[in-house]
This record gives structure tokens, C-alpha cells and sequence, in this order.
């Protein structure tokens, strides 16, 4: 979508203002609404969710936000921000921009939590990869139990209970958005392919079920 | 997401693997499970995972394996045993002369050996991709985010609480929510063969070979369809044999092993206290 | 350039045109620095402060903060912002724009529903009988990440920050007046008692640090 099209969409929705110049106050209007919104949002917020909230088409929004991110980027002309937006966890979210963190070290208060295991990274990559996937098959695959690294996981909110199979009543587990968010990634997709290193998945599950 | 930065990422993990390779409390001594073991053991042959040599391999496992020594360790172990088994088995085909004849025992080994190997790169896949989660998570923890608390003004906005918990209700609310939950155990009953018990078998054996005196490893295990059973046996008559109640006779390598049953030396305490090491 | 001679180009020039000045990186890179700080900062931030942190003279941080209010506010050429800078008790803090409120109280009435959710009437009967209690502590308890829940809570003001633990970083949360109105009792001690036999936080590993 192009400016003027933004434009034209959004010229009749800004609520408060209006003058001789209507089309581009719509725009500038809906991206001031949305950048109101990044400044006081406290989690990514999806496209969906802000058009939810400003009762505005997804797809003006979508173009609102891209355009807001190019502005901080410094790609409309002005100067680059020391902060930008990033999309991760499947939202929107201002951050410092990377080369201005040195900056912001004393101002920010520094509650990381503890580095997971060796086993718990490698679990977690297995759930990231093969969910929804139960408690046994995760173990078969480790070749150990794995009944405190999922507990672990679990209270890190890096994946979450999905379903119980109906059939074995194994519960199925599978990653977060705040595992997303913890990896700086916006989905699934974004993660390395790991087919390359693996062999043939059909060959491996039957041993499962014996 | 740029393609470079899965290799920066690799690299940079070096450093940091060194520290999250610790701690964790289901470590068999210094290895994950047995596939961890397996690998170490493989790269340290300097080896092709699909080109092992597996008498060097399998001698190092078996060592390591015999150096599992207290209960809780041997609780742990079902699994390197397995490993161990087929390992063993692997080791045995090696070994023997190459004959034309396939039967179906020859075609179950080779399954078997491709199963293992296939779980094997599967670890090593997933093993080697952690690290670049590791990377991710280390990078990504130096950003900073925006997050300022919403004004008093704006939180005033929101609807007001309709509250409708009595005190009472509270409280059995936080009693239940208290209460561990006990955590639905991993059934590894469906996983893998079921628990065989040592000490059972142990007694099976006794019970044979005071009635027939000697017998060969093959005769001891010729009804048996269980590999674990098997396993469970072959470990039973190593217990005895440390405890002075068997003895062993084999003519030449590979020839057929002989079990003897010294029943002067046998105490049937030791029986009974040779299943505890065993019992979880 | 002088500090004097930013203060002085500050004032009738948008940053984009420094481009002719001798050091335009330098400031450049000054304004990104303090835009960065400015926009994770949670309190108003005096000129001194912000100096002192960046080691840079109160005149050159003085003339940056004025270059950014004019830049947010579009008057450097660029569009007005949905957030501006405004100094309050003698600080500097980044605030949503008041022509733009309407869309964070769209936003906020959209957020919260009037009642709270299972999982945050549950994290608050943990706070409010084990308090002063932490995320991770929390987080065992119920074995699931709390920290979405908290910050409900938060921001419903029935829960408050009490303390940063000193040693672990982590901030221990207790009940407030707002809870005590809504229970209607007038101490924690009114809360009635629960079986002694419960986990207490002092005996649970923070599942965080495993």
C-alpha cells in the first residue's frame, strides 16, 4: 500500500482533528494513534490487536506500522532514532536500537534470568521442532527422562501445555510467543531449518509405539 | 531473518556452551543419556557417526557402563543398557564370518542398527542445533524494550473490578492453587520394554541351574523372546558369577559359553540382597 | 563544534541539515544516545542525569533534549509524533500526546475486561498469603510463567512492587490497599487461614534460577 493510499482510507477516521488538508491529517492522525499505542503497550502487539483497538482496517494499520518503522529507521528522510520497532513474539515493539544499548546499561533495570541447562536448550529445541509433542516421545528422542527440564521450561513460560491426547491422556506440549520473544524471532518459520541434520523422521517413530 | 546470522551465531556459541553444560540432575555421571555418551565417544574416536568402528566404540561404552555403580545411577541406566545391548550385538555380527545366508536374525541386527544410528543423528541434530538457541537467547537478552508503566490517568481508564470472591472463597482459591500438583509421570512402560527385574531372573537362573548343574548361555536364554530379558539375564549370571556362584567355560572366542553352578559356595542371602542394588 | 555552537544551530535548524556542520555524526550519534534513554527511562530524567551517564557536558545534553522535543513535535520538518517530550518536576520524560490520548484510552478499555482472569485470581491468592514473594517463586508455585498475570495485577494496583531482592535482582511483590477494599478486610492478617502445610517460598528453589 502506498502513502496516498493510506491516505484515502484513513482520511474521514481521525477523531480529533480536522482542517483544510483532511487526507494527509487522516494518515498522520491514524500514525500518531499508533505510535501512542507502541509507547504505552507493554507487550508486542499483533497488526490485529491495535486494529482491534483503533477499530481501523488491518491492513491500513499493517502500512502504518511499516511506514512508523521506516521513519525510525531514518528511512523517510529524516534522521535514524536511537530507538526502532522490531516485530517478535508475532507483535510490534519499540526497542533501543542496537547501537545505542550502551547508552541505556544504567537506566535499565538488569532482572535476567539464570541461563538454561545444556539439557533444557536441547529439550526446548526439540519441542520448538517437533510440537505438539508429549513428555515420552521428547524422552525417546533425548534417550532420557525429561520430567524436571520440562517442569523448568514450563515456569520459564517458554512452552506451554496444549492439549491432552485424548487416546493416551499424554499431554502435548509446544512454544510460547514468549519463547519467540526470548529468541528475537516473530515465528516458527524464523527458526534454522534442522532438516538437513535429520534423518528420516518416519523411521524413528515406530519405536515409540511398540 | 539474515542467513549470516545462524553462522555468527555458531561461533559465537563457543564461548558460551562452556557454561550451560553443567548441572543438570538426571546426569549419568558426565553424560546426558546415552546417546550423549555415544557421540562423545565417537567423536572422540574421531569417527563418522555412520562409519563407526564398533569394537573401539562398544569396548568404551561397556566400561562406562560398568563404572554406573550406585542405584540411583543403575535406576538411570535402562536405557545405556539398551544402547549397550544392541551395541553388543552390533559388535557380535562384526565379528563373525561373513556367511551368504541371510536369515531373518541378520535383518533384525541390521533394523536394529539403523534404528540406532537414526536416533543417534537425531540427537546430534537437535544437540547441535541448541546452540543457536543458546546464541539467540544470549543475543537477544542484551536488547532493551520500552516498557513504562501506563499512567495513573490512563490505568484509571479501564473498567472498573467487578470483584465477586468472598474471603472464603479466597482462600480455598489459594489452598488449591498451593497444593502441588503431582505431576503425571512419563509412562515409559509404552516407550520401552517393560522393567525387567534382575533379582527375578537371578532367582529363575538358580532355580535352573540347580536342577540341571550346567547349562549353555544359549540353553539359559533359548525361550526367551524379550531382549530385556535377555539383558536382565546375561547382568543376573555376571551377579552370580561375582558372587562365586557360577563358573564359566568356553572352549575357544565365540564358542559356547558354559554356566556351572557351584552350589557349596551359594548363600541364599546374598540372592536376596544381590536384587536390592537393582530395585529403584 | 563547540558545545555553544550546537545550542546555537539547535535552535533555528533541523537536525538533518547538520549535515553541513563539521561533526554531524557526533551529534547524531548524541542525539540517538539520549533519545535511547529517554525512551526506556521509567522516571523524568534531569539534564544532569542524563550527562552524568553519558559523560557529556549539560550544555550539549541541554541542546540534544531540545533538538529531540522539536524533532517529536514536528518541528524540524518531519511529522508531529504520536508521543512527545514533556519536563516534569525537573525532568524529562517521554509522554504520549495529548492530541492522541483517545487512542491509549481505546486501547486500555480494550485490554482489561472487569474481571479477572482465572490464572490472575490464582497468582494473586499466592501473593497475598506468601507475600512479599517473587516472579520465580511464583512461578513454582503454580508451575507456569506468571509474569503476563503480574502485570495485570500491576496495573489493576492490587498487587505493588515491595522490594528488589538485593543478592538475586528480583523484585518481591505484596497485596495492596485496593486488595484489602476489594476482600473487604482491613489487614492481611483478616485473610483466612489456609492449611499450614502449603509450599512456602522461603523453601522453593526460584524456579528461575535452576
Amino acid at each position: 500500500m502506498t502513502h496516498d493510499e493510506i491516505a484515502e482510507t484513513t482520511a474521514n477516521e481521525a477523531p480529533s482533528l480536522t482542517n483544510d488538508l483532511p487526507e494527509p491529517i487522516g494518515t498522520e492522525s491514524l500514525l500518531g494513534a499508533v505510535e501512542a499505542i507502541l509507547m504505552v503497550a507493554e507487550v508486542p502487539l499483533s497488526i490485529v490487536h491495535i486494529a482491534a483497538s483503533l477499530d481501523t482496517p488491518v491492513n491500513e494499520i499493517r502500512a502504518a506500522v511499516s511506514m512508523i518503522k521506516d521513519d525510525f529507521d531514518g528511512l523517510s528522510g529524516s534522521r535514524q532514532r536511537g530507538f526502532e520497532l522490531r516485530e517478535v513474539g508475532g507483535g510490534w515493539r519499540v526497542f533501543v536500537r542496537e547501537n545505542f544499548e550502551w547508552a541505556v546499561r544504567e537506566f535499565v533495570s538488569n532482572e535476567n534470568p539464570t541461563k538454561l541447562s545444556q539439557a533444557a536448550l536441547e529439550t526446548l529445541a526439540v519441542i520448538a521442532y517437533r510440537q505438539p509433542i508429549s513428555r515420552g516421545q521428547i524422552a525417546s528422542i533425548r534417550g532420557v527422562n525429561v520430567d524436571s527440564v520440562v517442569r523448568t521450561l514450563l515456569s520459564r513460560g517458554l512452552i506451554t501445555e496444549m492439549f491432552t491426547d485424548s487416546e493416551t491422556g499424554a499431554i502435548n506440549y509446544g512454544t510460547t510467543e514468549t519463547f519467540l520473544e526470548n529468541l528475537g524471532i516473530n515465528t516458527i518459520d524464523d527458526l534454522p531449518l534442522i532438516s538437513p541434520y535429520l534423518p528420516d523422521p518416519n523411521n524413528l517413530t515406530d519405536s515409540e509405539s511398540k | 531473518m539474515p542467513e549470516n546470522w545462524w553462522t555468527v551465531a555458531v561461533l559465537h556459541n563457543e564461548e558460551l556452551s562452556e557454561q550451560t553444560t553443567t548441572g543438570f540432575s538426571l546426569t549419568l555421571g558426565n553424560f546426558e543419556g546415552p546417546f550423549d555418551l555415544l557421540l562423545s565417544l565417537i567423536s572422540k574416536h574421531q569417527l563418522d557417526i555412520t562409519d563407526i568402528s564398533l569394537s573401539k566404540v562398544t569396548n568404551d561404552f561397556i566400561a562406562y557402563v560398568r563404572t554406573l555403580e550406585t542405584a540411583d545411577q543403575l535406576d538411570e541406566a535402562s536405557e545405556f543398557l539398551v544402547v549397550a545391548a544392541t551395541l553388543l550385538d552390533l559388535k557380535i555380527a562384526e565379528l563373525l564370518p561373513r556367511g551368504e545366508v541371510v536369515d531373518a536374525e541378520d535383518v533384525a541386527l541390521l533394523e536394529a542398527r539403523d534404528l540406532l544410528f537414526a536416533k543417534l543423528l537425531q540427537y546430534r541434530a537437535f544437540k547441535e542445533i541448541s546452540s543457536w538457541f543458546s546464541t539467540a537467547m544470549a543475543l537477544e537478552s542484551r536488547r532493551v524494550f520500552r516498557q513504562v508503566r501506563l499512567d495513573e490517568r490512563f490505568r484509571k481508564q479501564q473498567p472498573e473490578l467487578v470483584w465477586t470472591l468472598s474471603k472464603e472463597e479466597f482462600a480455598r482459591l489459594a489452598e488449591e492453587t498451593m497444593t502441588p500438583r503431582e505431576i503425571p509421570m512419563v509412562g515409559l512402560t509404552h516407550l520401552h520394554a517393560p522393567r525387567v527385574s534382575i533379582r527375578e531372573q537371578a532367582i529363575e537362573l538358580v532355580t535352573m541351574l540347580r536342577r540341571e548343574q550346567s547349562m549353555s548361555f544359549a540353553q539359559i536364554i533359548g525361550q526367551v523372546r524379550d531382549r530385556a530379558v535377555v539383558v536382565a539375564r546375561f547382568l543376573a549370571i555376571l551377579e552370580l558369577y561375582r558372587l562365586a556362584v557360577v563358573t564359566f567355560e568356553q572352549d575357544s572366542p565365540l564358542g559356547m559359553l558354559q554356566v556351572s553352578w557351584r552350589s557349596e559356595a551359594f548363600d541364599e542371602n546374598q540372592l536376596s540382597a544381590l536384587g536390592a542394588d537393582y530395585d529403584s
